[in-house]
């Protein structure tokens, strides 16, 4: 339950692990480990492998308008904890390497946030819409896109 | 127009015009109407024959003095809703068939083919996603038919109606008859929707 | 008879809710399924984004419509993280309560839904007739049968009712019976037994893989259950087992869910013994503005940001009636949060749907799926 | 002339009729007393009644299963509808009357609609051959219980053919479910039938009926080939824990997917006149049919009716027992109801034909006081 | 510590006979003890609302039927007490879903017209925010909840429909939110104040007054401040917190804090 940075550090450097920005405190987590998008594969494996984060629970994205952000949280059965990862993505083309490979669970997870922040998840095993019908282009977690009240409007069936 | 079309400026703005996935299934979008297309296999072919059908049933039964109100006493006494599950209305669907308020003291069965039902209970929020399924089940069932509008979310979209993917109200889709109100509503209210759309079948006449 | 795709769904009574499974078979063999979610997606993370904090609540009992407490108790928890404000305690012991009275409402719900997708009619009924009664309860304190609106931000709306703790034991001391007897019911006849024994098997290491959590992944005989593991409220003060099978199969889920019925009853014992004899204040004392409803609104839209208010990011887990589920909170300093992301535990054990359901019958499918328990208000948010 | 049998009756009617018309037009009086005409309009009088009682016993039956159904799973069932929700079931069949009947576009025409008719009207043909007390039924017909099975045998046929026609995948599943059971739970109906038939020395339902006037003699031989028989019927009727072919859970509504309006009320109705029609055998071929045991007071075999009252309380109390079963007994899967029928009841089926074969020959065994009269 | 089921629950029925016997005689007992008063509640003529009803039931059946004794607390359609109605827009500013609008009904001075909440119960989510946040006690929840119509425009409830309701004097939702000891309070940012009287004139409790100030006289070199020599001075324990001088600010100078 208590957050403590210092040992997730110290077994990262033990592992040999890249990439790593910053490892942070986080309430309710063992820490919030920061790091560099490009080597997100190998940090990946190093978590499930070298420190027991086998369960993957969720991938969500976050929209800083400047930058965004993509967040893995992670549990650990063996020392019972939670440690999250995130990167900070480019605003432009937000990209980085999927972890499907890793923990197949992140399959739906990276789906749903590439459809809804639009993160793209690079050699995405199967990235198609999830929960929005085909060929929905919008990407409505956003922080661009608003919501506003309907107004009157009118729906016509068409029969194809 | 709801959030199907926002104003917003996107990375990939999307051209002005219709919005048509593979499978037809979006809204299309074109001066403030919206199309849903639809792929019903079945309906089309039998939809206008079943109402001429109907029509002409109807004329004949209103010459009938006596055989006009046993058929309007049959079909009220007896309306099977479909077995649809939307939303968290359908829990309290569900509880209104439990043992508790026994729903089928009315006559009301659940069936689950649309062929054989004669109301369409919308019990929750109806997406876009989900539209085009609706009115397919809709035409699927036969004449004459009902629909009740359970809930908000049918209704009027309910909390959910700013959100970019739900239908504010199913009335746009389909022809509604009674709408219940709540949030969702009480098994009894719902009892107490299909207790009106009797009284109103009877006063209708139909 | 060659391969064939069927859509089951959107309307299709096996499903419970809204979604389509397209199953490819061959004869009555499944050699491939492929899950559409999506038609129930209401855009809830996306519109609690302009919602102040408390005003989210009425989202969450909607979220997940048949454990709405545990949803509420979920978002409260991240909520109060990012916002810096603890919960008394007396009403941190009424959420725990209410959350075990949901797990008790969850799973006799799913217990109702599986039956009936196996052909039992009656113990539908009898599920449903006895849920009644715990949401009677519910109603008796909050106000609402499904949709509560009942936990806020810093403690929960009103106390406990004069005379609820009596009725609480009336209906737990009904319900212990009810549960022999749904056993018997199903347990009891071979036929039930030979429907669900070994099927629908998910292993320990392929439940982990997959992100499987849960009455799933316990009854594959994992023991990780965040209210022991991770304990929030006040969970390290009661006593319970975790329930566990060995199997992973259909039967073995519903027998964790069984046990996981008896422990809540248990749980809940407890919280009621505790709750009698520590009164006290229900809602932490002194509360910001802009947390929303009901404590007045803010005034003007966005007039707080040119004022110096904390931030902070929340992460709560719990153990939902379907798995682990978690809220991630960001508050930048407004009067809405700036992202609220869940994970949804059913989301997770439905996208593991091939490895559990492909190699069985078509006519295993209603059990199967009827033991993931699945919710899709919950799914598609 | 005493009016004892529903023969009596239709002559009584036949013969008043034919007398009005040849009141009124006195020319024809002479050619319309012809005993073979009277004869031919008593047939049609005959078989009307019989169509009229059929049909309102199955709705009750529908409407006491509803109630009954209700009472286990702590409800009430229907009760609105006339009084006790008597009428509902009226309703109901009126209201899919007036329903639009339509076809599917790739649906097969005559298939679609020849099915379900046929469906009907061959499951209503068990009446014509089903005794139901002394007199009430031509009781000339030598093989009448081999007839009834084969009528009852037809179902799946027809089945197949609507379920096929429809074009629906879910259709053609319950089709095909349909056709395996029935065929798989014909076999061991037939060799259960023939540990009767080797106990009553008869094909004839009403020897058969007669036979177990020794009531309790009857049933201890004949234990086996009930439960099998009784098992059988289940199968053949499509009731829970055997109703795979509407198995609602993972086909829709199983063959009768596509079909709404009054084909579908052919369905249902059909579904029960077999469910009658298969009680009614049970109690004919087991339970004594109309006749109680020899050593009952003989007032209560004496009033009017007697037969009918005795043979349809017997009917409704097998039929509570398949209500009582559906209440509290989950679906099967397909594998395992036809390994039950191949591997179980068969096995069952011949050793009941066994066990009857060896207490026809020791012959004599006098239980309670009876003395069987075996060999017919 | 964990309790494995697997053991307790698979072991193999004890009489091969009895493979179906247990379902058959619990369902059978339910069918006898059902004969005599299923739970089933007939409704449009039993109530659940109706505690004499519940009490006979329970007693009859031998099952807790509808234990709720505290069944007021349902939150059903509003009752809304229009003379009490203050008009501080409370329950519109606390819905979460926007349904409540306030509407103009007949009874306040020409210059401030009485406004009072219209709502869309086609939108309503029943959460309970607004009757929780009203300060008079106004707008409560009763306990009815049959709101079934044909018409959607009949399921917009005008003020009057409201206290049509309330005049019927339904069982109203007896938990009533305490307001917390230590509210927030407005404070004011006394150097952007110009004075300009909007929150006293749009104040619904008529709890702030203008006061006074002496007037500073310009260092020199400064122009005279073009400013009305009032502030105002809210009056804590008559303020019900609706923010609606928040609101009219033009300066946005009023906030809430705590005094201290």
């Amino acid at each position: 339950m208590e957050s403590n940075p210092e040992d997730i550090r110290a077994q990262l450097t033990a592992a040999g692990a890249v990439g790593v920005l910053a490892v942070e405190p986080f309430d309710g987590a063992a820490a919030r480990v920061k790091f560099a998008p490009e080597s997100a594969a190998a940090l990946f494996q190093v978590f499930r492998d070298a420190l027991g984060f086998t369960h993957l629970s969720t991938v969500g994205g976050i929209d800083w308008v400047t930058r965004y952000e993509v967040f893995y949280l992670l549990w650990s059965d063996a020392t019972k904890r939670y440690v999250i990862l995130s990167a900070d993505l480019d605003a432009k083309t937000p990209h980085i390497e999927t972890a499907s490979p890793t923990w197949p669970s992140a399959n739906w997870h990276e789906r749903e946030a590439w459809e809804l922040v639009g993160i793209h998840f690079d050699h995405h095993p199967d990235l198609r819409h999830l929960l929005m019908p085909d060929g929905y282009q919008f990407h409505p977690l956003q922080r661009a896109f608003k919501l506003h009240e309907p107004e009157e409007l009118e729906v016509k069936v068409r029969h194809v | 127009m709801s959030a199907v079309a926002p104003a917003a400026p996107l990375p990939a703005a999307p051209k002005p015009g219709p919005v048509v996935g593979p499978g037809g299934e979006l809204p299309v979008v074109t001066n403030d109407v919206t199309f849903v297309e639809i792929e019903t296999l079945r309906s089309r072919e039998f939809l206008p024959a079943a109402k001429e059908a109907l029509s002409a049933m109807l004329k004949e039964q209103g010459e009938s003095k006596l055989i006009r109100p046993v058929f309007n006493w049959a079909g009220r006494n007896s309306l099977f809703p479909l077995h649809w599950g939307l939303a968290c209305c359908a829990i309290e669907f569900a509880a209104a068939f439990g043992a508790r308020w026994d729903a089928e003291r009315f006559g009301v069965v659940p069936r689950s083919s649309p062929r054989q039902c004669d109301l369409l209970i919308v019990n929750g929020t109806v997406t876009w996603k989900v539209a085009h399924k609706l009115i397919a089940l809709y035409e699927q069932m036969p004449e004459p038919k009902w629909v009740i509008a359970m809930g908000n979310c049918a209704t009027g979209g309910g909390p959910f109606r700013t959100a970019y993917s739900v239908v504010p109200g199913v009335d746009k889709l389909v022809p509604v008859d009674v709408y219940i109100a709540g949030c969702p509503p009480r098994p009894e209210a719902l009892l107490d929707g299909i207790l009106r759309l009797e009284a109103l079948i009877r006063e209708r006449g139909e | 008879m060659s391969e064939m795709w069927i859509n089951m769904g959107p309307q299709h009574p096996m499903t419970h809710g809204l979604w389509n499974l397209r199953v490819r078979i061959d004869g009555e063999m499944i050699l491939d399924v492929d899950p559409e979610m999506g038609y129930l997606h209401r855009g809830i993370e996306k519109i609690s984004e302009d919602r102040h904090y408390n005003e989210v609540i009425t989202l969450m009992d909607r979220t997940c419509y048949v454990a709405g407490m545990a949803w509420e108790h979920l978002y409260i928890q991240a909520a109060e993280k990012a916002l810096g404000i603890t919960a008394p305690e007396r009403a941190e012991w009424i959420r725990m309560m209410s959350e075990e009275f949901q797990r008790l409402a969850s799973h006799i719900m799913w217990y109702a839904a599986f039956v009936q997708d196996l052909g039992l009619m009656s113990p539908f009924l009898y599920g449903m007739r006895d849920r009644d009664l715990i949401l009677d309860l519910f109603q008796a304190y909050t106000g609402g049968r499904l949709t509560y609106e009942y936990m806020r931000v810093g403690g929960v709306r009103n106390d406990l009712p004069e005379g609820f703790p009596k009725q609480a034991r009336e209906v737990l001391d009904w319900l212990e019976p009810r549960l022999v007897e749904y056993d018997r019911l199903c347990m009891g006849s071979d036929i039930f037994r030979s429907r669900c024994d070994g099927l629908g098997v998910l292993k320990e290491s392929d439940c982990v893989r997959l992100g499987v959590t849960g009455p799933m992944l316990r009854s594959a005989g994992s023991k990780r259950d965040i209210r022991k593991d991770r304990p929030y409220s006040r969970y390290s003060q009661v006593e319970f087992d975790v329930a566990t099978a060995d199997a992973g199969d259909v039967t073995g889920r519903y027998l964790v869910r069984m046990e996981e019925m008896r422990q809540s009853i248990r749980i809940i014992r407890q919280t009621l013994d505790w709750l009698d004899h520590h009164p006290g204040p229900v809602i932490a004392d002194h509360l910001p503005r802009w947390l929303g409803a009901p404590y007045a609104p803010v005034g003007r839209e966005g007039y707080l940001l040119k004022r110096n208010y904390p931030k902070g990011v929340g992460l709560s887990a719990i153990e939902e009636p379907h798995g682990e589920a978690c809220a991630y909170v960001v508050n930048e300093g407004g009067e809405h949060p700036y992202r609220v992301k869940f994970r949804s535990p059913v989301f997770a054990n439905l996208s593991a749907c091939s490895h559990y359901l492909v190699g069985y019958r078509v006519a295993d499918i209603p059990p199967i799926m009827g033991s993931v328990d699945v919710c899709v208000g919950e799914v598609d948010r | 002339m005493a009016i004892t049998t529903l023969w009596d009756v239709a002559y009584f009617m036949a013969t008043a009729l034919l007398g009005l018309v040849g009141r009124i037009i006195p020319p024809l009086a002479a050619p319309l007393g012809n005993v073979d005409l009277i004869w031919g309009l008593a047939a049609l009088v005959f078989g009307a009644i019989l169509l009229a009682a059929s049909m309102i016993n199955t709705i009750m039956l529908i409407w006491f299963e509803r109630k009954m159904l209700g009472r286990f799973m702590d409800r009430r069932g229907a009760m609105h509808v006339g009084y006790a929700g008597l009428l509902q079931n009226f309703a109901d069949g009126l209201k899919l009357f007036r329903k639009n009947t339509f076809k599917p576009r790739d649906a097969d025409g005559l298939g679609f609609y020849a099915g379900p008719t046929a469906y009907l009207v061959t499951s209503l043909l068990m009446f014509g051959v089903l005794p139901v007390s002394t007199g009430w039924s031509d009781g000339s017909l030598p093989l009448s219980m081999l007839l009834a099975l084969v009528i009852f045998s037809f179902a799946p046929l027809f089945i197949f053919i609507s379920a096929w026609s429809s074009n629906n995948k879910y259709s053609l599943i319950g089709g095909m479910r349909s056709a395996a059971q029935m065929i798989a739970y014909e076999v061991p109906i037939l060799l259960a039938v023939v540990a009767v038939v080797v106990v009553s020395g008869s094909f004839d339902l009403n020897t058969i009926v007669n036979e177990q006037r020794n009531f309790w003699f009857w049933t201890l031989p004949l234990t086996l080939a009930m439960i099998v028989f009784v098992t059988g019927m289940l199968a053949e009727m499509e009731r829970i824990p055997f109703d795979l072919p509407e198995a609602e859970a993972e086909l829709v509504e199983g063959w009768n997917t596509e079909y709404g309006g009054m084909l579908f009320a052919y369905f249902m109705l059909a579904d029960y006149v077999r469910a009658l029609a298969g009680s009614i055998l049970i109690v004919l071929l087991f339970l004594g049919g109309w006749t109680l045991p020899s050593y009952v007071p003989a007032a209560l075999t004496s009033f009017p009716l007697a037969g009918i009252f005795w043979l349809m309380l017997k009917t409704y109390l097998v039929f509570g027992v398949f209500v009582w079963i559906r209440a509290a007994l989950p679906r099967v899967r397909t594998d395992q109801l036809l390994r039950i029928g191949w591997m179980r009841l068969i096995p069952l089926s011949l050793a009941s034909v066994v066990i009857a074969a060896a207490f026809v020959l020791v012959k004599c065994v006098p239980v309670l006081g009876c003395v069987p009269s075996m060999g017919g | 510590m964990a309790a494995d089921v697997e053991q307790k629950g698979r072991s193999k029925p004890e009489n091969p006979f009895l493979i179906i016997g247990k379902p058959l005689a619990t369902a059978a007992r339910q069918f006898a003890k059902s004969l005599i008063r299923p739970s089933t509640i007939v409704y449009p003529f039993e109530r659940l609302e109706d505690p004499k009803f519940r009490e006979e039931v329970a007693i009859r059946s031998g099952r807790p039927i509808g234990v709720g004794q505290v069944w007021d607390n349902y939150r059903g359609v509003h009752a809304l007490n229009v003379n009490t109605c203050i008009s501080c827009n409370l329950c519109a500013f606390s819905c979460p879903d926007l349904c409540i609008d306030m509407v103009t009904v007949p009874g306040g001075d020409p210059k401030h017209p009485k406004k009072c909440p219209q709502i869309d119960y086609g939108k309503c989510s029943y959460c309970g925010f607004c009757s929780d946040a009203c300060p008079e006690g106004c707008l409560s929840m009763t306990t009815r909840y049959e709101l079934s119509t044909p018409k959607r425009a009949e399921m917009v409830y005008s003020p009057q429909k409201m206290f049509e309701i309330y005049q019927r004097k339904l069982p109203m939702n007896p938990i009533r939110l305490e307001r917390p000891a230590n509210e927030d309070s407005i404070l004011l940012d006394v150097p952007l104040c110009i004075g300009c009287n909007a929150c006293a004139r749009d104040c619904p409790t008529e709890c702030i007054t203008m006061l006074d100030i002496p007037k500073v006289a310009p260092k020199p070199g400064e122009k005279p401040a073009k400013r009305i020599w009032k502030e105002p001075v809210i009056n804590d324990s008559d303020c019900v917190r609706c923010g609606t001088c928040i609101s009219v600010c033009p300066k946005e100078c009023l906030f809430w804090g705590t005094h201290s």
